[in-house]
C-alpha cells in the first residue's frame, strides 16, 4: 500500500514519456467540451453556400502548435464547402507560411486563380488595407508569385470588400485582428471570424461581446475543439493530448499520494 | 590617505551613483535622463570585462582538471574548453551574422539549451507528485489551490463538475488577486531595502574587509 | 519638472531614504528590536552539520539574473554566503560555490577567500571550488545539475534570483537526496516552486530579516525595522485611501497619482 | 540519405538532445559531455558579444570623440588587478560603479512598478461590493504575515496566521498556472525529435547507447 505513495521518480518520468510519445506518433482526437466561441466559428463556415468568396488574413510563420493547425483545419473545412479564398499577409514570413497551409490542406490541388489566390505580403499595414478594401486589384496588382491578378477568374466579380462573403483573420499580435477589425470589418459591417493564440485571446473577448467577430478560436484549446468538431485530428490535438492526459494522470497521482500518506499517518497515530 | 582610497572612496562612489539613479527616475529633464542612459552603457562595458574574469576562472578550473587527468572529468573539460575556443575564434573571425557562426551556435547551443528547457516539464511533473504532501493544514490549502487551478487550466472540471470552475474563477479573480498584489508590494519593499542597504554602505560584504 | 504620475513618487522616495537613515541611526544609538525567529537560519547550520557527517560537500548558488553584482535580490546572498563559508571553514567542510555572472564572480570569490581568512583557516579556500558556469539560466542550470549529481552534494543552498531554471536545479538536488534551503525576493512563478522544492525557504522580506539576523550589526537590524514601519505606513495609506474613495472623496488618490 | 552537412548537424543535435534527456535516468558520461559543450560554446558566444560591446560602446565612441567613455574602459581594466595580491583592492572601484548603478536601476523599477502602481490601483478600487472587500482583506492579511519586529501574538497573530494561509494558497495557484506551458515545452521538444529527424534519432540513439553500455558495464556507479 505504501508503495503508491512513493512511486520511484524514474517510473514517473517513463509515464510522462509514454504520454507524450503515443499521441505524437499516432494523433487521436481528445474529447474536449466545445466552447460556444468555437461552435459559432464552425457554424459560420458550415453555413457558407458553395462558391462564396472568403478573404483570409494569415500570419502563420512556423509550424507551431497554435496558428498553424488552426490555418490547416480552417482551410480543410473551407475546401469541403468549395469556397473561393484570397489570402492576405502583413508580414513576409507569413506569406511563406501560407504556402504550407495551402499544401497541407490540399487546396493546392484546386485551380489557382479560380478557387484560390495567394496575394502574399501587402506592405503598408493600415493604409494598404484600407485602399485594398476599396479596390483590390489596383492596390495589389500582382500576387505572391508575381503574376498579375486583374485577369484571374476570381477577380472578375470580386472588385472590393463588398463582394466578399466572409472575412477570417488569424492573429497573435499587431498588425493583426485589431487592424482588420478597425479598417475592414467595422466600416463595411462584414461577417467575420477570428483565430488567435492563447496570450492574445484576452483582447478578443471585448470584440466578441460587441459582435464584431461572430466566432473565435481561442488558443491551442480552441483549435483542439475545432479539430474535434471537423474531425481533422491534426497537430493541435496531438500536441494537446499529452497536456490533457498528463494533467489527469497527475491529479490522480497527487490524490492517491496524499491519501495514502494521510492514511499512514493516522495508522501510525492509532498503532 | 590609503585608507580613504581603499575603503571610503568606493563606498562614496556607490552611494552617489545609486542615489542618483533612483532619484533621477521621476525627473523629466533631458540632461539627467541622458546621463542615466550613458551610465547604463557603462554597465554594459564593465559587465563585458567582468565576463572576461569569469572566462579566466573557467580556463583555470578546467585546465587543472585536464592537467590532473581527473577520472571521468578531463575529457568533458577538454570538450568544454574546445567548444569555448572554437566558438570564440569563429565568432571573432567571421562575425556574428555569418552563417557558419549561426549554424555552429545552433548546433552546439540550440539543441542542448532547448532540451534543458523542456526538462522543466518532467521535473515539475515528478515534483508535483512526490513533493506535494499536505503535511500541515496550511500545506493542504496550497495543495487545494494547485488542484483547482490544474482542473481549471485543462478542461477536467468542465467534464465532471462545471460549477467547480466558477469557484476557481472567483478564487483567481478575488483572493488570488489580493494575495498577488500583497506579494508584489512586499517584494518591492524587500528589494528596495536591500538596494538601499548596499548603496548606503550599511551592508559592505561585497567589498570585504581584507588588506 | 516631473514625469506624469511620478511627482508624488519622488517625494515618497526621499521620505523612505530619510526614514531608513533615521532608523539606522537610532539603531546605532542602542535601540534594539527583538527579531522573530526564522527556522531556515538554524536549518543552514543543521545542513552543514549533515554535510560534515556524511563527508560530502555543501553547494551554494548566488543566482543567475542579468542585473549583476548590484541586483538587490543578492543583497541577502552575500552575507548568507559569508556566514556559510565561515561555518564550513571552521568545520573543514568542502563548499562549492557556483556563479551565473562574470562580474558577480569577482565579488563571490572575494567573499569566500575572506571568510576562510576570518575563520582562521586560509588554506581551506580552494580556488577551483568557486566556479563560473555561464551567463544564461539554462546553461547555468546544466552546470549546477551536473555538479550536484557528480559531487553528491549533501546540502544545496540557493539564494538569489534563479529565473525559470530553478525547477531543474531543485529537482537535481532532490534526486541527489540533498537538504535544500532557498531564498528569493522576486515575485514570480518560481517563488511558488521554491515553496514546493525546498525543505526550508525564505521569501520576500524574510530575506532582509535573515541576513540582518546573521550579520548581527545594529545598522542592518535597523533596516528590518524600516521595512516594518514602511509596511504599517502603506497599510495605513491603503486603509484610509480605500475608505475615502468608497465614500467618494478621491483627493488622496489624486495627490498620489500627481 | 545523402551525406550532407545538414544530416551531420541534425545527427549531432539528436545526440545532444538524447544525452541531456539521459539525466532523467542518472547523471552519466554522455550527459557530462553535452553539459560541458553547452557551457563552453555559450560562454564563447558571450565572450564574442563582450568583445563587440567593448568595441562598439567603448573604443569606437572614444575614437569618435566621446572621450568620457575612457573612464569605463579604464575601470574595466582594473578588474584584472585582482590576480595581484597587493593591488587586489583596486577591483573595488569597477565593482563600486557596477553596484551603485545596477542597485539604483533595479530599486527605482521596484519603487514605481511594484509599490507605487499597486498602491494607486488598490486605493482607486472602492470597497462597495463584496469582491473588492475580500481583495482588500486578502491584501492586508498577507502583508501582515511579513512583520518581524512585533510578536505574532493576539490579533496580530491571527492576522499573520491567516496571511500565511493566503500566501500558501497564492503559491499553490501560481505553480499550477506554469504547469501547462512547462509540459508544452517538453511536448514541443519530443515533437522535434519525432517529426523532423526520424533517421537521425536512430543514429543518435545508436551512438548514445554505446556510452550507456560503457557507463554501466565498465564503471560501477560510485
Amino acid at each position: 500500500m505504501s508503495y503508491l505513495e512513493r512511486i520511484p521518480r524514474k517510473i514517473i518520468f517513463l509515464l510522462l514519456i509514454i504520454i507524450i510519445t503515443v499521441p505524437l506518433v499516432r494523433p487521436f482526437p481528445v474529447f474536449v467540451p466545445i466552447s460556444d466561441h468555437t461552435r459559432n466559428f464552425y457554424n459560420v463556415i458550415d453555413t457558407l453556400e458553395p462558391g462564396s468568396v472568403v478573404l483570409i488574413g494569415t500570419n502563420v510563420a512556423t509550424r507551431d502548435i497554435e496558428n498553424y493547425p488552426m490555418g490547416v483545419a480552417t482551410l480543410k473545412h473551407l475546401k469541403t464547402k468549395d469556397a473561393k479564398i484570397i489570402t492576405y499577409c502583413f508580414w513576409a514570413d507569413a506569406a511563406m507560411g501560407t504556402e504550407w497551409l495551402y499544401h497541407d490542406s490540399g487546396y493546392d490541388k484546386l485551380i489557382y486563380g479560380t478557387d484560390y489566390v495567394h496575394l502574399g505580403l501587402v506592405p503598408g499595414e493600415d493604409a494598404a488595407l484600407s485602399s485594398f478594401c476599396l479596390d483590390m486589384v489596383s492596390t495589389k496588382p500582382v500576387d505572391h508569385h508575381g503574376n498579375p491578378i486583374a485577369d484571374m477568374p476570381i477577380f472578375q466579380n470580386v472588385k472590393s470588400i463588398e463582394d466578399v462573403d466572409l472575412v477570417i483573420t488569424f492573429g497573435g499580435g499587431t498588425p493583426g485582428p485589431d487592424n482588420w477589425a478597425r479598417i475592414a470589418i467595422i466600416p463595411y459591417n462584414k461577417l467575420a471570424i477570428v483565430a488567435v493564440t492563447a496570450d492574445f485571446a484576452a483582447r478578443m473577448y471585448d470584440y466578441i461581446r460587441l459582435g464584431i467577430f461572430t466566432g473565435a478560436l481561442m488558443g491551442q484549446r480552441g483549435c483542439v475543439e475545432y479539430e474535434s468538431i471537423t474531425g481533422f485530428a491534426g497537430r493541435a490535438t496531438s500536441m494537446y493530448a499529452p497536456i490533457f492526459l498528463s494533467h489527469i494522470l497527475l491529479l490522480i497521482l497527487m490524490v492517491i499520494g496524499n491519501g495514502v500518506y494521510l492514511y499512514n499517518i493516522r495508522k501510525k497515530e492509532e498503532g | 590617505m590609503s585608507i580613504v582610497l581603499r575603503r571610503y572612496m568606493p563606498l562614496v562612489i556607490t552611494a552617489i551613483l545609486g542615489f542618483f539613479m533612483i532619484l533621477s527616475y521621476p525627473i523629466d529633464n533631458p540632461a539627467i535622463t541622458g546621463i542615466s542612459a550613458d551610465l547604463g552603457k557603462w554597465v554594459m562595458i564593465l559587465a563585458s570585462f567582468g565576463l572576461g574574469i569569469g572566462a579566466i576562472n573557467m580556463f583555470l578550473v578546467h585546465g587543472h582538471a585536464i592537467a590532473r587527468m581527473e577520472k571521468g572529468r578531463w575529457i568533458p573539460s577538454i570538450a568544454l574548453l574546445g567548444s569555448l575556443i572554437l566558438t570564440t575564434v569563429l565568432g571573432l573571425t567571421t562575425g556574428i551574422e555569418s552563417d557558419q557562426y549561426t549554424s555552429l551556435y545552433d548546433l552546439l547551443v540550440g539543441a542542448g539549451r532547448l532540451t534543458f528547457t523542456s526538462l522543466r516539464g518532467f521535473f515539475m511533473f515528478s515534483a508535483f507528485y512526490r513533493a506535494f504532501r499536505a503535511r500541515t493544514w496550511e500545506g493542504g490549502i496550497m495543495l487545494g489551490g494547485t488542484l483547482l487551478v490544474m482542473m481549471y487550466q485543462v478542461p477536467i472540471a468542465e467534464l465532471f463538475y462545471p460549477p467547480l470552475n466558477v469557484f476557481t474563477k472567483w478564487l483567481l479573480d478575488v483572493p488570488f488577486a489580493g494575495g498577488n498584489r500583497a506579494i508584489t508590494i512586499v517584494g518591492g519593499i524587500a528589494m528596495i531595502i536591500m538596494a538601499i542597504r548596499m548603496i548606503s554602505g550599511i551592508d559592505k560584504t561585497w567589498m570585504g574587509r581584507g588588506e | 519638472m516631473f514625469f506624469e504620475e511620478r511627482g508624488a513618487l519622488f517625494f515618497f522616495m526621499i521620505f523612505v531614504f530619510v526614514v531608513a537613515y533615521g532608523i539606522s541611526e537610532w539603531a546605532k544609538r542602542g535601540k534594539t528590536w527583538e527579531l522573530r525567529k526564522l527556522a531556515p537560519i538554524d536549518a543552514i547550520l543543521e545542513g552543514i552539520g549533515r554535510a560534515v557527517e556524511l563527508g560530502r560537500p555543501v553547494h551554494f548558488s548566488a543566482g543567475v539574473d542579468r542585473a549583476g553584482p548590484g541586483d538587490p535580490d543578492r543583497g541577502h546572498a552575500y552575507p548568507m554566503l559569508r556566514y556559510v563559508a565561515m561555518n564550513c571553514a571552521e568545520r573543514d567542510c568542502r563548499l562549492i560555490t557556483t556563479v551565473g555572472k562574470g562580474d558577480v564572480y569577482a565579488v563571490i570569490d572575494q567573499i569566500v577567500k575572506e571568510a576562510a581568512i576570518d575563520a582562521g583557516k586560509p588554506e581551506w579556500y580552494r580556488p577551483d571550488d568557486v566556479r563560473f558556469l555561464g551567463e544564461d539560466q539554462f546553461v547555468y542550470a546544466a552546470g549546477v545539475m551536473g555538479i550536484i549529481s557528480r559531487e553528491h552534494v549533501a546540502t544545496n543552498l540557493m539564494f538569489g534570483y534563479h529565473r525559470g531554471a530553478l525547477i531543474n536545479m531543485l529537482e537535481a538536488g532532490r534526486m541527489a537526496g540533498a537538504l535544500q534551503i532557498g531564498g528569493m525576493a522576486r515575485m514570480t512563478g518560481e517563488l511558488g516552486f521554491m515553496a514546493l522544492g525546498c525543505d526550508y525557504f525564505l521569501v520576500l522580506e524574510e530575506l532582509v530579516a535573515a541576513s540582518a539576523y546573521i550579520s548581527g550589526e545594529s545598522g542592518q537590524i535597523g533596516t528590518v525595522a524600516t521595512q516594518d514601519y514602511l509596511k504599517f505606513l502603506l497599510i495605513a495609506i491603503i486603509l484610509i485611501g480605500s475608505l475615502l474613495y468608497t465614500v467618494g472623496i478621491d483627493t488622496l488618490y489624486k495627490i498620489l497619482a500627481w | 540519405m545523402e551525406f550532407t552537412v545538414a544530416w551531420i548537424s541534425l545527427a549531432i543535435s539528436g545526440i545532444l538532445t538524447i544525452a541531456v534527456y539521459s539525466f532523467l535516468y542518472r547523471e552519466n558520461f554522455s550527459f557530462r559531455i553535452a553539459e560541458h559543450i553547452l557551457i563552453g560554446s555559450f560562454t564563447g558566444h558571450t565572450l564574442v558579444m563582450a568583445f563587440k560591446n567593448i568595441k562598439e560602446i567603448g573604443t569606437d565612441r572614444v575614437i569618435g570623440g566621446d572621450v568620457i567613455y575612457v573612464v569605463p574602459l579604464l575601470l574595466g581594466v582594473l578588474f584584472f588587478f585582482r590576480y595581484k595580491r597587493e593591488y587586489a583592492w583596486v577591483t573595488r572601484y569597477p565593482l563600486a560603479v557596477l553596484i551603485g548603478i545596477t542597485a539604483g536601476v533595479e530599486a527605482r523599477a521596484r519603487f514605481h512598478g511594484w509599490i507605487w502602481k499597486q498602491l494607486i490601483e488598490t486605493i482607486s478600487s472602492p470597497l462597495n461590493n463584496l469582491n473588492n472587500i475580500v481583495v482588500f482583506l486578502a491584501l492586508v492579511l498577507t502583508i501582515s504575515y511579513f512583520t518581524f519586529t512585533i510578536k505574532h501574538t493576539g490579533a496580530v497573530g491571527v492576522a499573520a496566521r491567516l496571511g500565511r494561509m493566503m500566501l500558501l494558497l497564492t503559491f499553490g495557484m501560481t505553480i499550477a498556472m506554469d504547469l501547462v506551458s512547462r509540459i508544452g515545452s517538453a511536448v514541443a521538444r519530443f515533437d522535434w525529435l519525432f517529426t523532423n529527424i526520424p533517421y537521425v534519432t536512430i543514429a543518435s540513439t545508436l551512438v548514445f547507447s554505446i556510452f550507456v553500455i560503457y557507463e554501466l558495464a565498465v564503471k560501477k556507479p560510485t
